[in-house]
């Protein structure tokens, strides 16, 4: 299996690509073993176009770069690039400066994006609430037109909060699997929840729960209350709420 | 298992990010996993607490439901904070109204109040007495709901020509939306080649 | 005059009702009707109080202003309740291009796809939309390229006090991160030879 089977979509970009080539080579990015890392990212390319995949066209533009520099460095020199005057001796250039600039300038970044990403996981551990609402702290104006410091985007900045509360809202109830959920310990529950009601509740808010087993229990653990005449169950009309009585307040009464 | 000064200090973080909604016993119970009556314990220790005088805040209990809220006492203080000239912006709640208002008029209290999910009344108020909203018309039928609108100071106020120039609002969440994204792009190039 | 205690109280009740927006020494200042220096000198109380382990609280300066926040070791427990704010994380391109914003502000489009070297409109525009960027001028001269720049949010979203915190940008030499980076290939590699 070929080692550069990777995702194509692992890779950010061409930059990022050959940065990974040149870090698992453990090649000097100063001196870059052009030879090899082209031939390496060559192979990279093809595979991915041997898969079928869409071979981004920054990809391509990048192994042309690459073949341009390792022929240019294949050359041989010529002599009035070398001695272009007694006086003005030109530098050679390395033909692999600039495309070594750009990786060096690109792992920068790329060093500071996984340093936000660790601030952004560290951020995602405290929460906050969401400001009170202070309009019944405003005074009542005169109706005039008001200075106020306010933009359009502290507008669109509110929506964004509501939109952003609104989707932190969605999973309320708490959702803990919890591993033993034994009737008995329903059972007083329901009592505990009966008591706290003045004795009385609805059928439904007995079952405010996901789980389906949860479901299941509560409902086996109203039965074995009625049938312990612990409680009492009642429905004035088809399909209408059941409501649900401690026995003792509801045998006078009923 | 938790020691009850940790039990009691995340109690107080559950009471605090709950906010307005506030917790019920249960939900506390269930996130720490201990019983009804150690849940009524804390919360009777924590309440105590912050019923001293030098606090800036106070536990309620409202049918079953505690939360935080402000003290009477430093209403004054909250007042002049909203109504400060230096801090002459518009409460969260306002903008959040105001921005309903833009993008869906004609629309009524009712509707606002589904999308914002809280009374609106008073953010409406504020806005329409500082010009920026006013009544466009009404719904046809029983009730006949008002219908609010911008103003033609809301334009002002905002450096906008017109309610065409509105920005595009957020999207809810486009990483994970790449179909919505998507459109969004072809639309954005759409608008490159016939400009 | 309020004495310390009243005036603890009330900032404790202004961070409070201020929730995520947060509220700065200035306003403070403004409501209480003091100086700066006492401003600080009371939050710097407040502050030393709720860092007690007992505490579900803490008070956090971020971007610029105060504000409560609940404890980064209670966040297995708050999990339970409500999803993280920022649990929908941003992706890969978008935290690389978020990042040579943050360095390099202002900049254009142009320039940041020359330093990644790839296409860049979309995570720009995701950022956009996330309110972590906006634009911030435009460049003189034809085509008046966008000029982008961070917002208020993007210090709130990685916890920062003002850009002066951010960490500093990794040296031109300097390839630990890389390797860093680089380990999460293999894993990578790992998994689909395992798969």
């Amino acid at each position: 299996m070929d080692i550069y089977n990777v995702k194509l979509d692992a890779f950010e970009g061409p930059l990022d690509l050959l940065l990974h080539l040149i870090t698992k080579a453990e090649v000097d990015i100063y001196d870059i073993p052009l030879s090899k890392i082209t031939d390496q990212y060559m192979n990279y390319i093809h595979t991915m176009q041997r898969l079928e995949l869409d071979v981004a066209s920054e990809y391509l533009v990048m192994a042309a770069t690459l073949l341009a520099i390792k022929s240019k460095m294949l050359l041989p020199k010529q002599e009035e690039e070398i001695y272009n005057d007694e006086h003005d001796f030109v530098e050679e250039d390395d033909p692999r400066e600039e495309l070594m600039n750009r990786l060096i300038e690109y792992r920068r970044y790329k060093g500071a994006a996984e340093t936000l990403k660790e601030k952004e996981k560290e951020r995602g551990l405290i929460f906050s609430r969401t400001p009170s609402d202070l309009s019944p702290y405003v005074e009542e104006v005169k109706r005039e037109p008001q200075r106020i410091n306010a933009s359009i985007y502290d507008m669109i900045d509110a929506f964004n909060q509501l939109l952003k509360r609104k989707q932190e809202k969605i999973p309320r109830k708490t959702k803990i699997n919890r591993e033993d959920f034994p009737i008995e310990k329903r059972m007083e529950e329901i009592i505990e929840q009966l008591n706290q009601a003045n004795g009385r509740t609805m059928f439904f808010q007995l079952f405010d729960y996901e789980e389906r087993s949860q479901l299941i229990v509560t409902f086996l653990a109203v039965l074995e209350l009625m049938k312990a005449q612990k409680i009492i169950c009642k429905q004035e009309t088809n399909f209408s709420d059941i409501s649900v009585c401690r026995w003792e307040g509801e045998t006078f009464v009923g | 298992m938790l020691d009850k000064v940790e039990m009691k200090a995340i109690v107080e973080g559950l009471l605090f990010i709950s906010g307005e909604e506030g917790i019920d016993e249960k939900q506390i119970a269930d996130v720490l996993q201990i019983d009804i009556l150690s849940v009524k314990d804390i919360l009777r220790d924590l309440i105590d607490q912050y019923t001293d005088q030098s606090r800036g805040m106070q536990i309620v209990e409202l049918a079953g439901v505690y939360q935080f809220t402000t003290k009477q006492d430093h209403a004054p203080y909250f007042k002049r904070l909203i109504n400060s000239p230096n801090s002459a912006t518009l409460s969260q709640a306002a903008l959040e109204t105001l921005a309903i208002v833009a993008y869906k008029q004609p629309i009524t209290r009712a509707e606002i109040e589904e999308i914002r999910g809280v009374k609106s009344e008073r953010p409406l108020q504020s806005l329409v007495s500082k010009l920026l909203i006013k009544e466009v018309g009404r719904v046809e039928g029983t009730g006949r709901a008002i219908l609010y609108g911008t103003t033609k100071d809301f334009l002002d106020h905002f450096g906008l020509k017109s309610l065409q120039e509105l920005p595009p609002l957020p999207e809810k969440d486009d990483d994970t939306s790449l179909e919505e994204a998507d459109l969004f792009f072809q639309r954005f190039q759409q608008n490159l080649v016939d400009n």
